[in-house]
């Protein structure tokens, strides 16, 4: 070989080990959708497991197409030229041409263009799931599933890229290219806030399960069902964040970003276990009990609290933010209890106050953070997936409902809603 | 004929069980039931709310026996699923008018 | 270093990274005998739940050892030298010697000696095991353990190879080095279809589950005894499907293969979603319920249905490709029922009648594919795997016998087979 | 780019497949964490279910902690300049600082220095994790809560690290730079054994279970409560063996040591299944039923067998050790029942005596091994390992206590430990 | 003494425990029962296929009470049962010859 | 009236089920119980361990009837339930004092 085509091939070797790191990455993250699909099937009762679980399949499927569709287009409109128009207009031509980078367009680009745009597609698509997943575990148990669905098209199709566009999508949250200004790392705020906004929003508007809340304004509680389920979806996100953040690196292929990969996994790991060992110590000085719910909640709270910045801490100050984030989870689920805000999985605790939390906490260790431009991203994407949710679940509430009947809820969603039982042969007791 | 029906505690069951047979029965049935009693449940916290376990686990024996050996029979349950705590449970006696056993056609006292 | 060196070092790295890529694809299948367990055990009833799972894990175990022992041998004579005979033959010497490409081989053959040869033979052993799961769900519930496994021994060791060989050992079905002719990028039909055909044969023989069919011809239902597992099921299959596409690619290591990789990525996602949304909405406007069942086997059929080919369609046609599996799914496991073949998981329909549709499609996306070719290919391999199964089904049904007996069907397989219950203390209704 | 740009970027590029694939290997070890979390869930009783969730996910965030605060220190002095007593006066600045290899250091290593140091700290604090996971299926649905995770300090940050020093650490045990002396590839005596030796020493003071041993003598069988969960876990396991042992061989960039990492998968998975099978058919001709338990641990001490040496032998010799410990494993749980040595799950058959198998099994294909040195190296860990532990299990017993009362433990230590059930809906047996 | 069994539908169950502790009523016993009445059960599609969910989930209640009591405790479980829908359930009246109470050894109506 | 109380093998239910159906009754409750009786469960190993299903799960039926029915009732039962194997179970008939249909209020043999 001449020099000339050993660079060339070293260059195209980069970009091959880029895009399988993605696409690694990439698949990690999709595997998160199993995770907060038995999370969520734990956590409620027998009989609205089978409903949750169609909610889970279902949401990802649809948030995969809308966001080829347009989701994509609207939060990256240079990936497509023209934009989400365009990206519209050329259904017909087969959506998302599969045309790619070509090689000698990256061995012009010196290593510039380095990963396929199609493994890009793959990693963001797999992140507007995780943030419509969020939603399903607040709204459990006494949602309408067409209504659902129907709100997963907005979401995914245009509430969440509008404000991805603001940060990802280089738009005016994302000052001087991201270096400064707002800074969210892999999605503290446009992800995990995002969900638990819209989560908020929905849960708002239909109120607490039945038996949840008591006249004289006790707290009733409604244990999950299967807490093997729990705890497995737990550890499958665990597992999956490592995707979620290690794969925001966007680039593994030299010594500078290969370590910084290595550092945001064990940051990221660092931070959930943290937030574990706060929660169950919390739960257990509080409570009496190790609560093994608060501590799965803790485990996915130290994951949401790093996620806004897994890359400047310290391993030992990552595992400190995680654990801020475990104490903070605790408390907030109690306090939305008392506030009678009815969210079965703690979703709203977990992704939206921590996730407040985590954003926040990019000024701890991030010299290039500032406090006002944390808030004024903060304040934003909440106001606006809020306010935009608020508006869609309403339109939805007025027009096909959005909760099932007193008889369904009772009975269980899973027979109104699938037809079936998610545990046909084990009597539940009641 | 006599139907013996006795509310113990679950673990007592197998004693229970032993001592019945020990006197010569050989059938029972048991179900699993939940007892609401002088023994209140217990209250546990789940996610920082309250959840009152209000009803307890229990074993419901029911043994089909002769009038003879009736008085005999209460007292081994008694006797055996006896702890003294609060809880322990009931025996309840009721006239047996009829029994069958269904493989043989026997009837009375031969089929208990 | 000099240029020599340099150059012959870039050589050994897209050694290494296609090495590595290919065993973390071949790690992601084998990720899939965990889904098809999953899937298997959610869908039986609750006294059968032991027996199924001890299949699964024991096909996988057998698969991996016949291929070993012979099955690779057939089905790439070239492997060895002297292919099957000596390999056999070699079992004294420690079967499948652990020499690999050397070094200087690979410098040598500049680049044209891409991977590891041993990593190439753990990607097929995790495909041949693939098919043989497709087998077990379909015979769940009323098929003796031992036989099943003296199937098992068969097919993975010689019916599968054999039709293998046809295509991806280079044989007759593979014309023009596969540019022509059968074209099968990932095995809708070597690996699906093929375990479809043989479980079919097996299910004509066995006669459905006691109690499935009413005398009156009424088809009556028989609960799946614990759908989050069948969901989990499906979630493991999907994450592991990027493996079996995106592995079947062979090499990443330059611009052109990881585009292609990531396109099949991203096209697998999508026709998975596709046709999980199709199949929901069918059994939504045919029985008026969102069925998850039929949601999770729409899925798994998106997933065959573009295994064929996930490298030509664009992401669009892709969704519409694995859409149109999700509809077919539905309506097959309806009309399957209707003749009376029992397949409790639903495994004939979404591996044999979609693999059968995937390859078809081919025809659509690709300019190389020929629709004589695509029929000539499905017939030979259907005709092979059902016949040689039948035999085989056959042989074991009046020698040892391949259904067990009433009594035991009733008090479920797994105290039978297994003498152990899989949810001993969970009271279960009859 | 010149010439010396382009080696540079060659062994920039090498360093970044040598982290990421470290990586992707731990992040699979980190899996196993959920492998053992299911398996323990399915083979204890469904009362004492949500509790063994709790240690499971409570030990593997303990151990990460203490592993950064002072095991890593400990077991790997040269890791932070100063050691282990650096370590902790660092606590202050942040614990591990996040520092790593600069890319001129690691041009001017020539390719010596060959991935982040952080990677290398992910990849054994998910190993410290294993070891300890082994523990806590022996001493279950008995022990208090906090004596177990108060152990877990003791073993994470101390007693595993200063043996894993010995081996790993190049201490006294890792003659010659680990070319002779006591061989352990991957850890069946570092890790398994290790963990199995402080979890006998826990089960001999803890004593059996309520109602496991009769008076006159009999064993009495305690199903576990959910196998699904069991086959699972064993499946998880399994998946992130791969990681366990590929990622073992630390390097991959290359030929010879990709085709080394090929051959540790394909061993690692034919071991596997040879142990499952001999297991299987064992417990076939022995009790006359295929037990699905035995079969799982029969893949597991497959797996444990291969890990001491999974580099030397081919395949079908990696077979037989695999086989020989499924042999062994079910021969060993019922021995250890004899002896009234109570493991609910059989972790020390699996992981102790089987990991004794493995590391004299070196000795077979590895022509550097010495009996002698197998030997040196098992008793010392074993005598390490099991008196200090004896120690703290002791001084633990004479504090706080290990045992629960014998009311909570009839009742099973959820409501006792952890104020909730794992399946509040599902009436169990008594 | 009466024993007094009441079939009711499953969500009534804590009204009636309610009901009956405040006439004075300290124990009851409750079971899940399957039933199947004049209200029939539903027809489900499981993968397009047929379904008959034909017993329905009840709780059955047993109440040992004296003589005096059992007219009120009836009326107050009637009462508090009805719904006015089919399936609202059944309660059924028996002699009881003896209750005794475990741990006392108390018989008749004071182990009620 | 009667109350008829019989502990069938639960695959027998849906038979008995129709055969009282044919004689017009139109309400059954079915418990699942555990039975110990001549039959006697089985040895299982598992992990080589000896493990006695010593229990065997049956199904109880409860009829309440008139006392003009009863005989046909318990025939009806005895000979759809019998397979003449051990184990086929026992019918055990007593006296039902009074019936009440929670939803009308009705009472005595309109309620059964
Ligand atoms: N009057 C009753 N009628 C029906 N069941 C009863 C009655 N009294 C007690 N029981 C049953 O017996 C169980 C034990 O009763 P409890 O009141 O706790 O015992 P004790 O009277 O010895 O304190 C209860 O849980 C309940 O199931
Ligand atoms: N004759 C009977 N014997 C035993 N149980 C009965 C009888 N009649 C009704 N039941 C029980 O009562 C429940 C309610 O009965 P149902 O006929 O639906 O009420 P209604 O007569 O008010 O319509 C049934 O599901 C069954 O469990
Ligand atoms: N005396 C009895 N009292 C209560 N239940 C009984 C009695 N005898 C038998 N049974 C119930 O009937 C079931 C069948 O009894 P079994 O003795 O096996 O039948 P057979 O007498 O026809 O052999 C038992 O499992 C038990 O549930």
């Amino acid at each position: 070989m001449e020099d000339i085509q050993v660079a060339a091939r070293v260059t195209e070797l980069a970009y091959a080990l880029d895009t399988f790191y993605f696409l690694v990455m990439g698949a990690l993250v999709m595997w998160m959708a199993a995770g907060f699909t038995m999370l969520e099937a734990g956590l409620v009762r027998a009989k609205n497991t089978a409903e949750i679980l169609t909610k889970n399949v279902g949401l990802y499927s649809i948030a995969c197409v809308m966001y080829m569709l347009c989701g994509y287009g609207i939060m990256y409109p240079g990936a497509f030229e023209g934009g989400v128009f365009q990206s519209l207009a050329s259904i017909g031509s087969g959506i998302l041409t599969s045309s790619d980078n070509t090689a000698a367009d990256v061995i012009a680009s010196g290593g510039d263009t380095y990963y396929s745009g199609l493994s890009d597609f793959f990693f963001q698509v797999v992140f507007v799931a995780t943030a419509m997943s969020i939603v399903s575990g607040a709204v459990a148990e006494r949602m309408k599933l067409w209504s659902f669905f129907a709100f997963t098209i907005v979401l995914t199709g245009f509430i969440y890229p509008v404000q991805g566009f603001w940060k990802w999508g280089n738009g005016w949250l994302n000052v001087g290219n991201g270096t400064v200004g707002f800074l969210d790392f892999a999605g503290s705020g446009v992800v995990h806030m995002c969900g638990a906004a819209a989560a908020l929003a929905g849960v708002l508007l239909l109120g607490a399960r039945k038996g949840k809340y008591g006249k004289s304004g006790q707290v009733n509680a409604i244990p999950g069902s299967n807490l093997p389920l729990a705890a497995l979806g737990t550890l499958v996100l665990w597992l999956g964040w490592f995707g979620f953040n290690g794969g925001s690196q966007l680039v593994v292929s030299d010594v500078e970003n290969a370590n910084a990969v290595a550092l945001i996994f064990v940051n990221t790991n660092m931070a959930a276990a943290g937030g574990l060992i706060v929660a169950l110590l919390t739960a257990r000085f509080w409570f009496g009990k190790a609560d093994l719910t608060m501590a799965l909640n803790g485990a996915l709270a130290g994951l949401v609290a790093i996620t806004a910045e897994p890359l400047t801490p310290a391993p030992g100050v990552a595992t400190l933010i995680g654990a801020v984030g475990g104490l903070l989870v605790v408390a907030s689920i109690v306090t939305l209890d008392k506030l009678r805000i009815d969210d079965p999985v703690g979703a709203i605790s977990v992704h939206g106050v921590v996730g407040i939390w985590g954003l926040l906490a990019v000024c701890i260790t991030n010299p290039d953070a500032s406090l006002k431009w944390q808030l004024i991203g903060i304040v934003s994407i909440f106001a606006w997936v809020f306010s935009a949710s608020l508006l869609v679940w309403f339109a939805l509430k007025k027009t096909v409902g959005i909760r099932v009947s007193e008889e369904e809820e009772y009975e269980g969603v899973d027979i109104g809603e699938c037809g079936l039982e998610a545990y046909p042969e084990f009597t539940s007791a009641e | 004929m006599k139907m013996i029906t006795a509310i113990v505690k679950p673990f007592k069951l197998d004693d229970v069980r032993e001592a019945v047979a020990d006197i010569g029965i050989q059938g029972i049935t048991v179900t699993e039931v939940k007892g609401f009693g002088r023994q209140r449940g217990h209250t546990e916290l789940y996610r920082g709310a309250e959840y009152v376990v209000d009803f307890l686990p229990k074993a419901k024996i029911e043994l089909a026996v002769t009038d003879e050996l009736a008085e005999q029979v209460i007292e081994a349950i008694a006797n055996t699923a006896r702890t003294g705590k609060i809880g322990d449970g009931k025996i309840f006696v009721t006239d047996l008018v009829e029994a069958i056993r269904i493989r043989t056609g026997e009837t009375g006292s031969e089929a208990v």
